[in-house]
């Protein structure tokens, strides 16, 4: 028979003036099961905690009822002193008389006998609590990477800094990501490359850091602190401990007419090749689909002219796995196209913008390449179409972006500040150029942005027109930009040599098998989603997996590399435990009634729940039945209620605690 | 006792199974809003409306219960990322179930509530209590547990003997 | 008026499935098979276990098929599975059920060599077993049967049953249940859960009800009132059909084998409709991964929800 | 007329303009991130088809000539409220007395020349007599504006009260002025000057 | 006598205190006798050129300020300035000319004579309140306005616009309430104390100065004072001459005297109504000071 004790708190007059507390404790007094029952004006205080205390030694209390505000409030605190007194934490419950009771009634009566009923439930309830034990999970002192661009380099360093292993994953064949391809950096102007490749040799000669370019996730197993991640690396057809990066191999491959994505296809490259001469490695890779030898089974150049015999045309995708205790997600964005969209995609392309089909309308990405000193024009602005430099420039804000009808609603955030170096760098390279910028309105919040912005306009005599562009179309070699001027009031036709579309930012295509793999969640454009969009922005709700850059919304440098940080001191935060400690509120299963239906395992939103085999002592399999992996579960108990022959308990919530308590009504 | 009278004097038992980061939540502000509502609510904190198993709305109306709130987190707000979507799904078929036995729904309310909405929780155990008290108790079940046996004409002392011993 | 259906081709189905089950015995593709046998009572048949290919020609199929022989693969016979692979001779909703099993990992395909039958239609449970198919010896279940040709099976006897329209018996008492007040619906089903006896052989016969241990037969604690009573037969026949919905494929063994004809299958029918109009799901001969209230969709109807 | 599509290019925005315009004023127009609160300010503005934020919007995009062939930049009372407030310390009533010199000097052309006409015999006046001769002026004004009565009943009450002196008497070192007026002159002939 | 006791100015009246505005001339030549400032008139001054000339030809307007400024150097004191469109005209010279070189050497050839930057431009408001001091205004005062409600209208050329006059914020001055108050009036909080007049078109859109001026008599009636005080000759123009005619077209009835602030510090220095040149003011004040008890 439980010894049951009641502790009803006045809360100074909050709740006493409503609730007649001594009437309360009296009555709770005599419940079958309750040994010891009694009232205190401030049971939080330490006097309080102390009479608790000495209550559960003398009386040798089983259980205790503290009748005061919300257990969001001091359930904690309550606990933590019934433990200090030797009882299972668990074994206490508050009874909340205060929030639910004494603070939204008036009738004295009322509220006293509601109080009554409250505390009975609870002693009802607590009778069936069970002792539950701090739960404990080992942490593997690794983590993984996914992303190499500078997201995932600045938190793969951060990490490895502080002397953890760090496995980092890119799918290109080299890092860099799209930094990489930047010309320039607002708002400092500085280059990018220059700020970039320093770090990305980093990566490479960092001892804690081992990076598998040109390779992707396969398959993630495992909960926080012990996920076993499996790569494939694919088959790059080139050794790399044996190739020295001497570049034969590209010079020689007779192929050379293949469009460089690297450059946004402004440039050509061998079908052997490096997408940038900083690449890190600066291992080739063979472009199976374009390389003669594996197309005819003809050529075979490279081969022969590579000294360490590096070329390897049998090489095969290889799977590694990985153990690792945190990840870290990184992978980034890519450009929104005008082009049109496939059936069934809610994005669709600008047919008012021609669809991609005027040459000389080209993204931001693309003119990065042109403005970049190592891109395709050494740093040239040139016409892809006929290679004429352009003498009036128009810029196009907000394309795809803040546009509902064309599938995004969102804000690209980043597009305003690098139009405005945009026009800079066009009139740092045309100087008897015109740039002009139509907008709808400037959106600069950041460190020195606002003013970047105005210098453009005030001292690069970039001319921003507010008002967004209604159509574009070819007239002999112009393209003619039909817009207005809402500050005006009227419309406004300009004859442009070339236009810049600032395109939305989007997640990186697979952003969503990459997240049903990882078992994270992502919004209706494949963003990841955040586990409070204020108070945990970089974890996700999947425990042990962090979130850096613009995966998980646009974001530019700064934020980016800010975000990588914060989540590598997640990851670290992580890692300064040996072991990690839970609240015991998880769902159990009892074999015995388990007839493995799977139910839990279907509704189960953490993919906590695996297939566990009962065997004899013959070792002959008698039945399959669900396991809950304490480290995974969540506790939310959807399980429990879905499981057909309720043989899933969620610890703390058991349905004999909680029938109990309806019975007690 | 008259109709009127009984329906006047007749204090309906609403119980509130809700989730703890809510609506649970929701309820405290308004507590700390000192908002007044009826004193008839019961309120049984669940992690999440993804635990509350039907069962026990129907355990609820077994053991007396005039009215029973379900309440938890807006769409996209769960805690437990999609508990109470599952839960909506649940509920949304159990109710049908319910109606077609013949439980007058006006008694069973679902809803979200929000932390925030310290203001909604009031309106919603407002209504339900104000709703069920103008229906009267919920009678359906006290009777049917008063019910005898079809079988039940209990002749032979084996048979007393029998069904004693069910 | 009452019309006759035409079973004529279950004699051929016979002949095919006696064929087609020797040879699997004899080449040893399964271990055993279940299927239908001639029982005492004139007409009447009965569910067999065959192991020997000889006694292959014990097996039937007649309107008096009435069993769902899945059960015989759940919990009824559960060491049947455990001998190998395993034949059974299956109607169309029988294979719904089946299907069913898989989708809750209770089944596995490949453990099971399916014979489907083509079904004109079995007798209801209040005619004699050897009474002629008419339309008014039908069962119910089959007059609004969808499902007469059962699909993806490993053998299928190519005769195509042919069965006039008949009128759709379930449809209509449910359209005739919700078009009362809720009071009068209530004292509808008080009147049949009142003559429940609790011997719980809807449970017995259901493939679903595979749990080991009920959850109306826990105590500790007491979910639901557990006594012969009307309060405790109302609370069963309500958790009985809320752990159907969205997995009862309509075989109605329920309702056959009651003794006390409670129009069990009407709840399951009932569910099922909502689960159509409310997610588009119908129990159906393809395995579906997740039954319906074990998904959700973000955009699922609310207007219930305040 | 003002509704007319902008062509803008290199060509069509007169920037020279712009510059003098600047010179003249003292004040950069690119600076106006269009707030508009010399407009939400401005006690003329509902006297004007081109507010005054939309003035410095023209001038940006070297569209002078819309603001020219309007009335506004003769509808300023030179009140500085515009200049006082702008919080991008853009002097827009140096930018309206720019304009109004360039567009004098470009004789218009001007719906509002009553301003213009004022102005002139204004200065006039200061050339002959040295300060103002507030009699002649209103006089002189209302025979060349052909409104002989106007204000013709404040006149006899002014006399009365000794507002308005009838004889007027001139600067001695009128030489000076004159002087003034014609260094100035010069020095725009041989374009020292704007 | 500590030298700061002395106070001798130059005096650049401008053109309308030699006409429509006589009687702020003859009232801030009393006044300043009174208070023993001294008050030495620029001989030979010009016109400023005012609101036209920079209207047309800033170029111009900066001269002749710049000649006035030169003259001034001749007598010796800061140089007082009564009009506040003189005094804004020549404190924008000085501010411009200061900032900029290139006009500053346009304007020194056309006067052929250096600017003077340095001297110190004061209007009579400032050297009221600052120079003399409130302290000892008050302790000049002989009959206090006790009981005369005053709106101070300072329109938009006194303090606008920022750092260039300099007398005092360019959106919430209190000079002018300091300096009545020192001498006992009353002042009241109203809305329009800074709005234009529309002075410029006095002369060319009546229509206009009718409507902006208006709206500021209303505005003071509204806020219940007895009368208006100014510092400007263009703004009691606007104010006082018209204001029968406003009250005409929106029929509407004021009778509120517009003062010069020379001649109510005048009045409560004891100087009498003759040497004010109260007869002078078109709407009659007589009727309000009597009432007040003030002549």
């Amino acid at each position: 028979m439980s010894r049951i004790g009641v502790f009803i708190c006045h809360c100074g007059e909050n709740i006493s003036r409503t609730v007649d507390v001594e009437r309360v404790a009296a009555l709770v007094g005599t419940l079958p099961g309750v040994a010891f029952s009694t009232d205190y004006k401030y049971m939080c205080s330490d006097p309080g905690q102390g009479l608790l205390k000495k209550a559960i030694q003398e009386q040798r209390l089983s259980h205790v009822v503290v009748a005061a505000c919300s257990p969001r409030m001091h359930e904690k605190t309550f606990r933590k002193a019934v433990e200090s007194a030797g009882l299972n934490p668990f074994l206490c419950e508050m009874a909340n008389i205060r929030e639910h009771c004494s603070w939204v009634h008036e009738d004295r009566d009322e509220a006293t006998a509601k109080a009554v009923e409250i505390v009975g439930m609870m002693v009802e309830r607590v009778k069936k609590n069970r002792v539950l034990p701090t739960i404990t999970v080992p942490v593997t002192k690794r983590s993984l990477v996914i992303g190499g661009g500078i997201a995932g380099i600045q938190a793969a360093l951060d990490i490895a800094d502080a002397g953890h292993e760090v496995v980092l994953v890119e799918r290109e064949p080299s890092i860099g990501g799209h930094m990489a391809q930047l010309s320039e950096t607002f708002p400092t102007l500085d280059c990018s490359q220059c700020i970039m490749t320093p770090k990305m040799v980093d990566v490479a000669n960092h001892p804690k850091i081992t990076l598998y370019t040109y390779a992707e996730i396969e398959q993630v197993e495992g909960y926080i602190g012990n996920f076993q991640v499996t790569v494939r690396k694919k088959a790059r057809s080139v050794d790399e401990d044996k190739c020295t990066g001497c570049g034969v191999c590209m010079t020689k491959c007779p192929q050379k007419k293949i469009p460089n994505t690297f450059d946004r296809n402004l440039g050509m490259r061998p079908a052997i090749y490096v997408p940038f001469p900083q690449a890190v490695p600066n291992t080739p890779v063979i472009d199976r689909e374009n390389c003669t030898k594996f197309k005819t089974g003809k050529c075979g150049v490279c081969q022969k002219v590579c000294g360490p015999g590096a070329v390897d045309y049998e090489q095969e995708d290889q799977l590694i796995v990985e153990p690792v205790g945190a990840i870290v997600v990184a992978t980034g964005f890519d450009l929104y196209s005008i082009e049109e969209k496939p059936k069934g995609s809610p994005i669709k392309g600008y047919g008012e913008f021609g669809h991609g089909k005027i040459p000389d309308v080209i993204d931001g990405m693309t003119f990065e390449r042109l403005a970049s000193a190592s891109g395709p024009t050494g740093g040239k602005i040139l016409r892809p179409s006929d290679g004429r430099e352009p003498k009036q420039i128009v810029f196009i804000q907000c394309v795809g972006s803040r546009a509902r009808e064309k599938g995004i609603s969102y804000c690209s955030k980043i597009c305003c500040m690098y139009t405005a170096k945009h026009t800079m760098l066009y009139h740092h390279k045309v100087h008897d150029g015109q740039a002009y910028v139509f907008f709808m309105d400037a959106r600069t919040p950041g460190k020195s942005y606002d003013e970047f912005w105005r210098r453009s306009i005030e001292e690069e005599e970039a001319v921003y027109i507010r008002g967004m562009v209604s159509r574009l179309y070819q007239k002999g070699d112009k393209i003619v930009v039909m817009g207005s001027d809402i500050a005006v009031g009227v419309q406004v036709e300009i004859e442009a040599d070339m236009v810049v579309l600032a395109t939305a930012v989007q997640p990186q295509k697979g952003a969503d098998t990459l997240a049903q793999k990882l078992g994270i969640s992502y919004d209706k454009y494949h963003f990841y989603s955040e586990a409070h969009a204020k108070l945990r922005p970089v974890e996700c709700a999947t425990a042990g997996i962090y979130l850096a850059g613009a995966c998980q919304g646009p974001k530019d440098i700064p934020d980016t590399v800010s975000q990588a940080s914060a989540a590598a001191a997640k990851v670290m935060t992580l890692f300064a435990k040996d072991k990690l400690e839970r609240e015991p509120i998880v769902a159990r299963v009892r074999e015995a009634g388990c007839v493995g239906c799977f139910y839990c395992q279907k509704v189960c939103p953490y993919g906590a729940v695996e297939e566990k085999e009962i065997r004899d002592r013959q070792g002959n399999l008698v039945k399959v039945v669900a396991y809950v992996n304490p480290g995974v579960c969540g506790g939310c108990g959807t399980c429990q209620a879905t499981c057909p022959s309720k043989s899933v308990e969620l610890d703390g919530y058991t349905d004999e605690q909680i029938v109990a308590m309806i019975e007690a009504l | 006792m008259p109709m009127e009278e009984q329906m006047h004097s007749f204090e309906p038992k609403i119980i509130a199974f809700v989730c703890t980061w809510c609506t649970y939540a929701g309820a405290d502000l308004a507590g700390t809003s000192r908002m007044q509502y009826p004193a008839n609510v019961r309120v049984l904190k669940f992690p999440c409306t993804g635990r509350i198993d039907p069962v026990f709305i129907l355990k609820a109306f077994q053991q007396g219960a005039d009215g029973v709130l379900v309440s938890g987190c807006h769409p996209g707000d769960c805690h437990y990322i999609a508990g109470n979507f599952h839960a909506r799904r649940r509920f949304a078929v159990f109710r049908k179930l319910l109606e077609f036995v013949g439980v007058d729904l006006g008694r069973l309310q679902f809803s979200w509530v929000s932390a925030a909405e310290g203001g909604k929780w009031v309106e919603m155990v407002t209504d339900l209590t104000e709703r069920v008290r103008g229906m009267g108790p919920m009678r359906d079940f006290e009777e049917l547990a008063l019910e005898e046996q079809w079988s039940g004409a209990i002749t032979t002392p084996e048979l007393q003997e029998a069904y004693d011993s069910i | 008026m009452t019309n006759t259906i035409d079973t004529s081709i279950y004699v051929a189905i016979t002949e095919a499935i006696q064929g087609e089950v020797r040879r699997i015995l004899s080449e040893g593709n399964v271990s055993a098979v279940i299927g239908y046998a001639a029982a005492r009572r004139k007409g009447s048949a009965q569910p067999t276990v065959i192991v020997q290919p000889d006694d292959a020609e014990k097996l039937i199929f007649s309107a008096a098929c009435v069993n769902n022989l899945a059960v015989y693969l759940t919990k009824a016979k559960k060491e049947i599975p455990k001998t190998g692979k395993i034949g059974i001779v299956v109607k169309g909703c029988d294979l719904k059920a089946l299907v069913g099993l898989m989708g809750e990992s209770q089944l596995k395909r490949e453990d099971l060599y399916l014979i489907g039958v083509p079904c004109a239609g079995v007798l209801a449970s209040t005619a004699q077993p050897a009474q002629p198919l008419t339309s008014d010896t039908i069962a119910p279940k089959c007059r609004e049967c969808d499902a007469r040709l059962p699909t993806g099976c490993d053998f299928v006897p190519d005769q195509q049953p042919v069965i006039p329209e008949l009128e759709r018996r379930y449809s209509a008492e449910i359209a005739r249940l919700e078009a009362m007040p809720p009071a009068e619906r209530w004292a509808y089903w008080k009147e049949q859960f009142k003559k429940c006896i609790k011997c719980y052989a809807c449970r017995q016969v259901c493939p679903f009800c595979f749990c080991e241990q009920c959850l109306c037969d826990r105590n500790k604690p007491q979910m639901v009132e557990t006594t012969p009573r009307p309060a405790g037969n109302a609370a069963w026949h309500i958790v009985r059909g809320m752990h159907l919905a969205g997995r009862c494929a309509g075989c109605a063994e329920c309702e056959r084998v009651c003794p006390m004809d409670i129009p069990l299958n009407l709840l399951n029918r009932k569910m099922a409709k909502e689960l159509k109009e409310l997610y588009n799901y119908e129990a159906g001969f393809e395995m579906q991964e997740k039954g319906p209230l074990a998904t959700y969709d973000e955009k699922d109807d609310q207007s219930f929800i305040k | 007329m003002k509704k007319k599509k902008m062509l803008l290019s290199a060509e069509t925005m007169d920037i020279s303009f712009v510059r003098k315009v600047e010179a003249l004023s003292g004040t950069s127009v690119r600076r106006c991130f269009q707030c508009g609160k010399c407009s939400a300010g401005c006690p003329m503005a509902t006297f004007m088809e081109h507010p005054p934020n939309r003035v410095v919007r023209l001038l940006q995009l070297g569209q002078w000539r819309r603001i020219l062939e309007g009335r506004s930049i003769w509808y300023c009372a030179s009140c500085e409220t515009c200049s006082t407030r702008c919080p991008n310390k853009v002097h827009l009533a140096s930018i309206m007395d720019a304009l109004r010199k360039l567009s004098w000097d470009a004789e218009g052309p001007s719906k509002e020349s009553y301003v213009q006409l004022a102005n002139k015999l204004f200065l006039q006046n200061i050339r002959t007599y040295g300060r103002q001769y507030e009699m002649r002026l209103a006089a002189v004004f209302n025979v060349k504006s052909g409104q002989f009565l106007k204000d013709l009943m404040l006149g006899p009450k002014l006399i009365t009260k000794g507002k308005l002196k009838v004889f007027h008497q001139k600067n001695k070192n009128m030489t000076e002025i004159e002087k003034i007026f014609s260094r100035i002159e010069a020095m725009r002939e041989n374009g020292e000057a704007l | 006598m500590t030298p700061k006791n002395i106070l001798k100015y130059a005096y650049y009246p401008g053109c309308s205190l030699h006409a429509s505005a006589g009687e702020y001339d003859l009232s801030t030549r009393e006044l300043f006798k009174k208070l023993n400032i001294g008050l030495t008139e620029v001989p030979d001054w010009f016109c400023c050129g005012a609101t036209p000339a920079h209207n047309v030809d800033e170029l111009l307007s900066l001269s002749l300020c710049a000649k006035n400024l030169e003259l001034a150097e001749q007598v010796d004191g800061d140089l007082a300035v009564a009009c506040a469109a003189c005094f804004s005209r020549l404190k924008t010279t000085q501010h411009v000319l200061g900032e900029n070189a290139v006009k500053r050497k346009q304007v020194e050839k056309a006067i052929d004579a250096p600017v003077p930057l340095s001297g110190n431009v004061k209007h009579l408001l400032d050297i009221l309140a600052r120079d003399l001091g409130l302290e000892r205004l008050e302790q000049a005062v002989a009959k206090p306005l006790s009981g005369l409600k005053v709106a101070c209208y300072y329109g938009c050329l006194l303090t606008r616009p920022n750092d260039v006059p300099n007398l005092d914020c360019v959106e919430a001055p209190t000079i002018m309430e300091d300096v009545l108050k020192a001498v006992g009036a009353e002042t009241v909080a109203w809305s329009h104390r800074l709005e234009c007049c529309g002075a410029n078109f006095t002369l060319s859109r009546p229509g206009v100065v009718i409507q902006l001026s208006h709206a500021i008599l209303d505005s003071a009636k509204a806020a219940g004072a007895d009368c208006i005080m100014v510092a400007c000759p263009l703004c009691h123009g606007n104010l006082d001459i018209r204001q029968k005619e406003i009250e005409g077209v929106y029929n509407a009835l004021y009778a509120m005297p517009v003062f010069y602030i020379t001649q109510l510090v005048g009045l409560a220095a004891g100087l009498g109504a003759d040497k004010l040149g109260l007869d002078a003011l078109i709407v009659n004040p007589m009727p309000l000071l009597k009432e007040k008890g003030l002549v």
